[in-house]
């Protein structure tokens, strides 16, 4: 299954199927979808949008490489949404009340983004461990339980600044600087942060031990096991990082752009991120090209009230490309199987010496 | 048995009606001069451009939204405007949908740009700089030193104190209820007046007060299902005037009050000519009316003459910026109570508080 | 001279102590009834017994019971489904389309084809295709709510002038049992502690039922007899358990889990459809499912995979998450009294079962539930309305280990391959 | 039910296959097989690993279609398309790997799929008590099928073919978890059934029993069909020597290398089960150069106690000494790092990554150590090189090593896992079932490989069902019934049927 064929393959059918599948439905409601395409394309140009897609690109990555850590385990953490909200809430009001230098703010800002998350997560996974808790139902009540936490965090320690509630401003020292591009809007600093992650995650993931254990534990648990892999101690650690890394999403945003969280923290990032992280297949790059896309179809599609055309398309849009990209990576896994098995049979054919060479021996 | 609807009765252990404290005396009658727009011939204003960015629920939401518009439908018959281009947003959209939505709006030359609902303000800190030449209105929030942004804001706690006045008089148990949608500043403010009009008018009065959902959690908004129990709660806990600040989950409200054979207050708009709770009518005895519409339509008016000084700094009852609803005719007999109340909240005789 | 030297006889196993299943349910329900009744006087909030309170339970249980049972048949077919959600939604905006144009019960039926419709799609890409089914779960979830959006803005906004809401669409009635329920109201007023926490939980249960509540109420009953008393069941089943068995039986698996699955979607679109067309509820509006489709997913595996305790996960939910918006806050905090009692039953369960540490921890636990009760007044409104969630959370974190999901749910099943 | 038929019938034949051929990818499972078997007779099937059998028996049974041939019962032409059409012409098959739903009771595990001929209820229920009295067993049918030992589970599939009416009945490899006691009551089954006009294919690896039940007997070898004698004039010799093509091996016992160096020292391990004793006071010693084998009926904690040495399973009492380092505080990890090298019993769900590549699967267990890991970091060049060696040494047949686990067939899979344990110098390797499916050549080679280590000092802890491999190649045997080891025995002396006795406890008769 190393081929570049059956990595590339199956996206490129699943987004081409999507797309003939969205067409059909724009043209039954009277639709041009060629012009809907041109139309998306030609917003990344205009305005921030081509900067809109890098930043929510980079949130989006975190939350997928969040996801990614947990599949990579057959772990469902769906309580990145949550995980999410709360660390950029908990950090705020930390980045928001604390002072220190430049630089060291925004280090523990993100720390505790990092904590935060993981805690969160950190339920969850000894909910599963030590009591056997599916982590998908946990981690869902969890979401729930977030957004009652956080209601009551912003009370407590926030501020009310006209109508809208929000944790106090942060100060300059804890701001991340952005790269600013003029009219084209300003990149947010720590997308590098995602940048880091991802290196981070394709090295954890490729080269280490950790990282083996990691996917041996979701390959086949029970041969992980044997092979001296603790199970506890994987699903554990790996919902920390995961959690972690979820907690980190919403800086990006906060650090470089709101300068506080509010009660009207975007919502649906830790879905977008299981969609994003099974369309990239938990690979690095295959997930940070997922990014890119889910950033662009979402940021494209506020040109399409311009045209007349209904938004929800693109939310069909990547329903579809989620269903039909598992569907194309079966397709494809079965055929390569069957074809390395012909050639394994092939090879074993020609090699064939004797069945039974045992019958003489010491 | 099938229950026969309206059959319950909320009056179960009813303690009679409110010993009713008499409507403010002596205030001079409220200055019905509205605004000084009004009084004015329509200007001509059929080269403008309007662009609006709704908020969630866009045009028909059958709330706030939906107030915007018709203050658009009514400018554009008697101005006669160009062009009107409108933008929905989305449930839970970050900060940076919000943003290029007023920048499209403003590149592609709609000026004004009015941004309906709170959610926009701090995209318009931003964006509203950027255009210099394109003047930007936002409902619900208090902008200041930006200077193309005029703000509309509402007293909405001198509108919700005339409710709490209404459901006083209205109440055979001397108890009612406040339900609201979600736990945010703004709503708290209609709690806060109606708690306020319903002991001024009856100082004993027993009010219950509930939110769906808290802060953060825009559910509260779009659940009737949670509305209708919680109404139900308040019902069977005596209350028999409820009146609601919670979006679509009104109609969950009504749905229960209307079961139980009781009365209900509605909001933002006039909810007794509303087609979504159409079924309803006959248990929505008043309104509480923000009038959006007139603010949108006084500040298209005020742009078309170029002169935005006109544009009242706050809408509230003394320019029926925030008034009540008497269709359906439930409360004719209370209008000079009501209208009373009315002048003392205009001259300042009565200060009606915001926060509950 | 044996080659085979003996040892030793090997010793016989012990057990341990053991109760029929019923009774434990049984018991379990009369210790929390017993609970919840003390509490209710003790604390002086009778609106924990109240019959407003459980019927208030039943409408909000409802839908997540329907959702719950959707996920027992295809989960017991051994199929995931976590596009519960997904497939309420599209109830919801099929039952709304059908109810407004030919009434409640087409609106029912339409719901159910709806929900159908996204089962249907979850079985091809799970059986056919051999697709994870959490992923096709999401992405149905992801579908199903855009679907709807993208129905209701071709379809109702130009009769509702809204694309998120639908125009009125007409409900069922309701009906009560009279005149038990007459007598039951009696009972309840009266005051009288036991007889009337009885009459209200039975008075609640019994009074402003809709025929979709009646529905909801005969297909538990109903799935257990189909799926454990019937030829049918059996065979579905036993696609859950060993699909390669049933398959060497000649039972053709694909086609059992279709069927379950789209029984599945069908009972969650029916789920969606409670939320339009039983009495008090609005039309269809966007969002208002809110993540009903989980916690029925929550429920089901609450109870243990099995019909009556998916009932009971239900009920449990439906009545917190009725009690937190009835009666707020105090109310919850009564709860914690309530939750101190329970928990000295449990510790005393365990001392009969021999268990010294459970029982321990036990009452430690109960020891700081009565202390939360003795020192607050009041809790915090932001996390009281989501006490459902917390109760569901902390009773699987309790009773997690004993449950038994169908062996080989959400396994990918392959015809004519080995294991 | 028709009326018996007379044993051996002149009748159009019970079965008739005739050119059957079924390709899977890239394994040609059966090529032109024909077979014949004559109505009340015994038919064995015999034939080394990956021979072909099963292809065979499931094409016969409608579970696989085969690519060419043609299939005949009694005299009828039928193309099977599923199972259910193959029941209805009376042809049932008893699986070699048990095809039951554990959280099934036996009544439904029998009439599961059979519910026309009387639903579910209590009508079923009589006539499953009937069939089980004429087929002389004795079972609850409210049980759940988990709470079955082997034995007891294969009855409850002989019962489900019987519900069904079968008169021809598959049975596939019945004898290879029984013990020989076991194994006769079946017989003696079987040959009621025979006289009440049954006909059977007989499916076993072991050629006495093919002899002493058979009356006909065929060969596969490669998927083709070698030929067909009767039972009664071939022997055990010339029976293996058709099926393989020369000399059968048999594992014999080289010079003694047994050390009084203790390796393995278990003493009082028990572990319980959720309230069950599955170990019960364990004392074991495995010395350096020594392999001790394990007989035990399966069921009998044998698994356990491997996971319990592992540090698999958490133990109530006891302790597990590798050398002079006590292993009971650690983990699984640390166990292998100090030396033990394991083998499982399950390759597929425990010795392999079927999706990951060959040399992926050889830092599996290895992941702290050298070559294939430096510190947390991996060492993929050091694996892939290494793994190379492997695949020269212990010959499995790959055409590389990037190739996924699951391409392999079961015996190269099996080297490679041995290959794998015996890297890195383990003082200890416990292998359970390491020939199990896998065919004589590999077999050879990896008892060979197993004496070589051996030679070097390596102590082995050997669990094998197969009696003739363990009594080959132990120095000791030990025996585990009900979670205790309750006898020794010599295997120079001792015989199969003499530690059958043993497994099942019933030892007083020795
Ligand atoms: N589903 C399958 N897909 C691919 N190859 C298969 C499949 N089933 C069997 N084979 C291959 O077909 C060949 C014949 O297998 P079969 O199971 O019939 O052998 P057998 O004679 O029963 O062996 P054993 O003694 O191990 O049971 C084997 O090489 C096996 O690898
Ligand atoms: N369902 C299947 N799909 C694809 N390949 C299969 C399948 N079943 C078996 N094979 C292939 O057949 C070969 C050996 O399978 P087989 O089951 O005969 O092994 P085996 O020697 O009998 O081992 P085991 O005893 O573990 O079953 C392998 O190459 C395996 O990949
Ligand atoms: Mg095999
Ligand atoms: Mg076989």
């Amino acid at each position: 299954m190393n081929t570049w064929r059956a990595r590339l393959l199956p996206p490129a059918l699943a987004i081409v199927f999507s797309a003939v599948l969205c067409s059909a439905v724009l043209l039954i409601s009277g639709a041009d979808p060629i012009a809907t395409l041109l139309e998306m394309v030609a917003q990344v140009g205009r305005g921030t949008t081509a900067v809109d897609i890098i930043n929510t690109a980079g949130a989006y990555y975190l939350v997928a490489i969040a996801a990614a850590i947990g599949f990579q385990m057959n772990l469902l953490n769906i309580g990145i949404e949550g995980q999410c909200r709360l660390a950029a809430c908990v950090a705020a009001i930390v980045a928001g009340a604390v002072s220190l230098p430049f630089g060291l703010h925004a280090a523990l800002v993100v720390v505790v983004g990092a904590v935060t998350g993981a805690a969160w997560c950190g339920i969850a996974a000894l909910l599963k461990v030590y009591r056997g808790v599916s982590e998908v139902i946990s981690t869902i009540m969890l979401n729930t339980l977030s957004i009652g936490l956080i209601a009551f965090l912003v009370r407590v320690f926030g501020e009310m600044r006209g109508n809208s509630q929000g944790t106090a401003i942060i100060p300059d020292s804890g701001l991340v600087p952005g790269i600013p591009l003029g009219g084209a809007g300003t990149v947010f600093g720590l997308v590098l942060l995602a940048v880091l992650v991802g290196v981070g995650y394709a090295l954890l993931v490729d080269r280490t031990r950790y990282g083996f254990e990691l996917r041996a534990s979701g390959l086949s648990p029970t041969a992980a096991r044997a092979g001296g892999v603790n199970s506890k101690r994987m699903i554990l650690t790996a919902m920390l990082l995961s959690g972690a890394i979820a907690g980190l999403a919403g800086l990006p945003e906060i650090l470089g752009r709101d300068h506080t969280f509010t009660v009207n923290f975007p919502t649906g990032y830790g879905f977008a991120g299981l969609a994003i992280a099974l369309l990239g297949r938990n690979h690095p790059l295959g997930v940070a090209f997922g990014a890119l896309l889910w950033s662009f179809l979402d940021k494209s599609s506020l040109t399409l009230d311009n045209i007349g055309v209904p938004k929800e398309i693109v939310t069909i849009l990547q329903g579809t490309i989620v269903l039909a990209v598992v569907v194309a990576y079966e397709l494809v896994r079965r055929r390569e199987l069957a074809a390395e098995q012909r050639r394994v049979g092939k090879a074993v054919d020609t090699a064939e010496p004797v069945a039974a060479s045992g019958g003489e021996r010491a | 048995a099938k229950d026969t609807g309206g059959g319950g009765d909320a009056g179960g252990g009813g303690n009679g009606p409110c010993r009713l404290s008499a409507p403010p005396a002596g205030a001079p009658a409220a200055p019905t001069s509205a605004t000084t727009t009004e009084q004015m011939p329509p200007p001509n204003a059929s080269a403008m451009r309007v662009g609006v960015a709704f908020d969630i629920g866009g045009r028909g939401d059958a709330s706030f939204n939906d107030a915007s518009v018709a203050g658009l439908d009514r400018a554009k018959a008697d101005m006669g405007l160009g062009e009107i281009k409108e933008l929905d947003a989305g449930a839970g959209e970050p900060e940076d949908a919000k943003q290029t939505r007023l920048r499209q709006l403003a590149r592609e030359g709609f000026n004004p740009v009015i941004a309906v609902g709170y959610a926009y303000a701090d995209a318009l800190k931003l964006v509203a700089p950027e255009f210099p030449g394109t003047k930007f209105a936002i409902i619900d929030e208090q902008i200041d030193g930006v200077p193309n942004v005029t703000p509309l804001v509402f007293a909405e706690e001198q509108g919700s104190f005339l409710a709490g006045v209404v459901a006083a008089h209205k109440s055979e148990n001397c108890h009612i209820g406040f339900v609201g949608g979600v736990q945010t500043p703004l709503i708290q403010k209609f709690e806060a007046g109606f708690e306020a009009g319903a002991k001024a008018a009856a100082p004993d009065i027993k009010i219950e007060n509930e939110y769906l959902t808290p802060a953060g959690d825009f559910s509260g908004f779009q659940d009737p299902n949670k509305g209708s129990e919680v109404a139900t709660g308040q019902l069977e806990a005596g209350a028999d005037v409820i009146y609601h600040a919670a979006g679509a989950s009104g109609k969950g409200v009504f749905g229960a009050v209307k079961g139980a054979g009781a009365q209900a207050i509605g909001v933002d708009s006039d909810q007794y000519h509303q087609p979504t709770v159409a079924e309803y009518k006959d248990v929505i005895i008043s309104s509480m009316l923000k009038r959006i519409d007139l603010a949108v339509y006084d500040y298209i008016a005020a742009v078309a003459r170029n002169d935005l000084s006109t544009v009242p700094k706050k809408f509230d009852v003394a320019i029926d910026g925030v008034t009540y609803s008497t269709s359906g005719g439930k409360i004719d007999d209370l209008k000079t109570t009501l209208d009373a109340y009315k002048a003392a909240i205009a001259n300042g005789q009565i200060q009606v508080p915001d926060k509950p | 001279m044996t080659a085979v030297m003996v040892e030793r006889t090997p010793s016989a196993r012990e057990g341990g102590r053991k109760m029929p299943g019923w009774a434990r349910v049984l018991l379990w329900v009369v210790v929390g009834f017993v609970a919840l009744a003390i509490t209710s006087y003790q604390t002086g909030v009778p609106q924990l017994t109240g019959s407003g309170t459980v019927q208030a339970a039943v409408r909000l249980g409802i839908p997540i019971l329907l959702a719950a049972l959707g996920g027992l048949w295809a989960e017991r077919a051994g199929v995931i489904n976590i596009g519960l959600e997904g497939m309420m939604i599209m109830g919801t905006w099929g039952g709304a389309w059908a109810g407004y144009q030919w009434g409640p019960l087409a609106g029912l039926v339409a719901a159910a084809v709806f929900g159908g419709l996204g089962g249907l799609l979850h079985a091809i890409a799970t059986v056919s295709f051999g697709v994870n089914h959490i992923v096709s779960g999401v992405a149905i979830n992801l579908l199903g709510a855009g679907a709807a959006k993208y129905l209701s803005t071709l379809i109702f906004k130009p009769i509702s002038q809204n694309p998120r809401q639908s125009p009125p669409v007409p409900k069922f009635d309701t009906y009560s049992m009279q005149p038990l329920a007459g007598w039951l109201q009696q009972l309840e007023d009266l005051q009288r502690v036991g007889i009337s926490d009885v009459a209200g939980i039975l008075g609640g249960l019994v009074s402003g039922v809709s025929p979709l509540t009646m529905l909801a109420y005969l297909l538990v009953p109903a799935s257990y007899l189909i799926l454990w008393r019937s030829p049918f069941g059996l065979r579905l089943r036993s696609c859950g358990e060993n699909p390669v068995a049933a398959e060497s039986l000649g039972v053709n698996v694909y086609r059992y889990k279709y069927i379950a699955v789209i029984i599945s979607g069908a009972l969650a679109g029916i789920g969606g459809a409670a939320l339009i067309l039983n009495p008090g509820q609005a039309g269809y509006l966007e969002g208002q499912t809110n993540n009903r489709g989980y916690i029925g997913l929550a429920a089901m595996i609450f109870g243990n995979w099995r019909p009556g305790g998916l009932l009971g996960g239900a009920a449990l939910f439906g009545y917190s998450d009725g009690l937190q918006l009835r009666s707020g806050e105090t109310s919850v905090h009564a709860l914690f009294y309530g939750a101190a009692l329970l928990l000295v039953a449990v510790a005393a369960w365990q001392v009969w079962r021999r268990n010294r540490f459970a029982a321990g921890i036990s009452l430690v636990a109960a020891a700081v539930m009565y202390s939360i009760y003795w020192f607050t007044d009041e809790l915090p409104e932001e996390l009281t309305a989501y006490t459902p969630h917390l109760v569901t959370l902390v009773v699987l974190g309790v009773a997690a280990q004993q449950l038994r999901p169908p062996a080989a749910n959400g396994l990918q099943y392959r015809r004519g391959a080995d294991q | 039910m028709n009326t018996s038929a007379d044993p051996v019938s002149d009748g159009p034949p019970a079965v008739e296959l005739t050119g059957i051929t079924k390709t899977f990818p890239g394994v040609m499972a059966n090529s032109d097989v024909n077979l014949t078997v004559r109505a009340g007779e015994v038919h064995a099937l015999c034939g080394e690993n990956g021979a072909g059998k099963s292809t065979l028996m499931k094409i016969l049974y409608g579970m696989q279609a085969p690519d060419s041939g043609t299939i005949r019962v009694r005299g009828e032409e039928i193309a099977f398309r599923t199972p259910a059409e193959a029941i209805r012409s009376g042809i049932g098959m008893v699986h070699q790997h048990f095809m039951l739903a554990d959280n099934l009771t036996v009544l439904e595990n029998i009439v599961l799929g059979a519910e026309g001929a009387h639903g579910i209820g209590g009508k079923a229920r009589r006539r499953v008590l009937e069939l089980a009295e004429q087929a002389g067993f004795e079972l609850r049918l409210d049980v759940l099928v988990e709470r079955l030992g082997v034995a007891d589970r294969q009855r409850v599939e002989i019962l489900k073919v019987l519900y069904r009416g079968a008169r021809i009945i598959i049975l596939d490899e019945p004898t290879a978890v029984l013990v020989p006691q076991e194994v006769d009551e079946l017989f003696t089954t079987l040959r009621t059934m025979r006289e009440q006009g049954f006909t059977f294919l007989f499916i076993s690896h072991k050629l006495d029993e093919v002899r002493s039940i058979a009356d006909t007997v065929t060969v596969l070898r490669r998927g083709t069909t070698v030929g067909t004698v009767g039972a009664s004039e071939v022997t055990s010799r010339e029976l293996a020597e058709m099926m393989v093509g020369s000399g059968l091996p048999v594992p014999e016992h080289g010079p003694s290398t047994v050390t009084d160096r203790e390796v393995l020292t278990v003493s009082g391990l028990s572990a319980a089960e959720a309230d069950r004793r599955v170990l019960d006071g364990i004392d074991l010693t495995v010395r350096a150069g020594e392999i001790v084998g394990l007989a035990g009926v399966e069921g009998n904690g044998q698994t356990e106690l491997v996971e319990a040495i592992m540090g698999m399973r958490p133990i109530t009492s006891g302790q597990v000494k590798l050398g002079e380092r006590d292993m009971t505080p650690l983990g699984t990890l640390a166990r292998r790092e100090a030396g033990i090298g394991y083998v499982p019993e399950d390759r597929h769900r425990q010795g392999l990554l079927l999706d990951e590549s060959l040399w992926q699967n050889r830092i599996l267990g290895h992941q702290t150590r050298r070559p294939v890991s430096r510190g947390r970091w991996l060492d993929r060049q050091g694996a892939k090189d290494d793994t190379r060696r492997i695949v020269e040494q212990f010959d499995v047949r790959t055409p590389g090593i990037d190739v996924d686990a699951a391409a392999l067939s079961g015996g190269n899979q099996q080297k490679l896992i041995i290959g794998r344990e015996l890297s890195g110098d383990p003082k200890l390797l416990i292998a359970a079932h390491p020939t199990r499916g896998v065919d004589v050549g590999a077999q050879a080679g990896i008892w060979e490989h197993l004496r070589n280590a051996r030679a070097e000092g390596l102590a082995v802890l050997l669990i094998s069902a197969d009696l003739d491999e363990l009594i080959g190649l132990s120095d000791t045997v030990r025996v585990i019934f009900r979670g205790g080891l309750v006898a020794t025995a010599d295997p120079r002396s001792v015989t199969p049927e003499q530690l059958g006795a043993a497994m099942t406890g019933t030892q007083e008769a020795v």
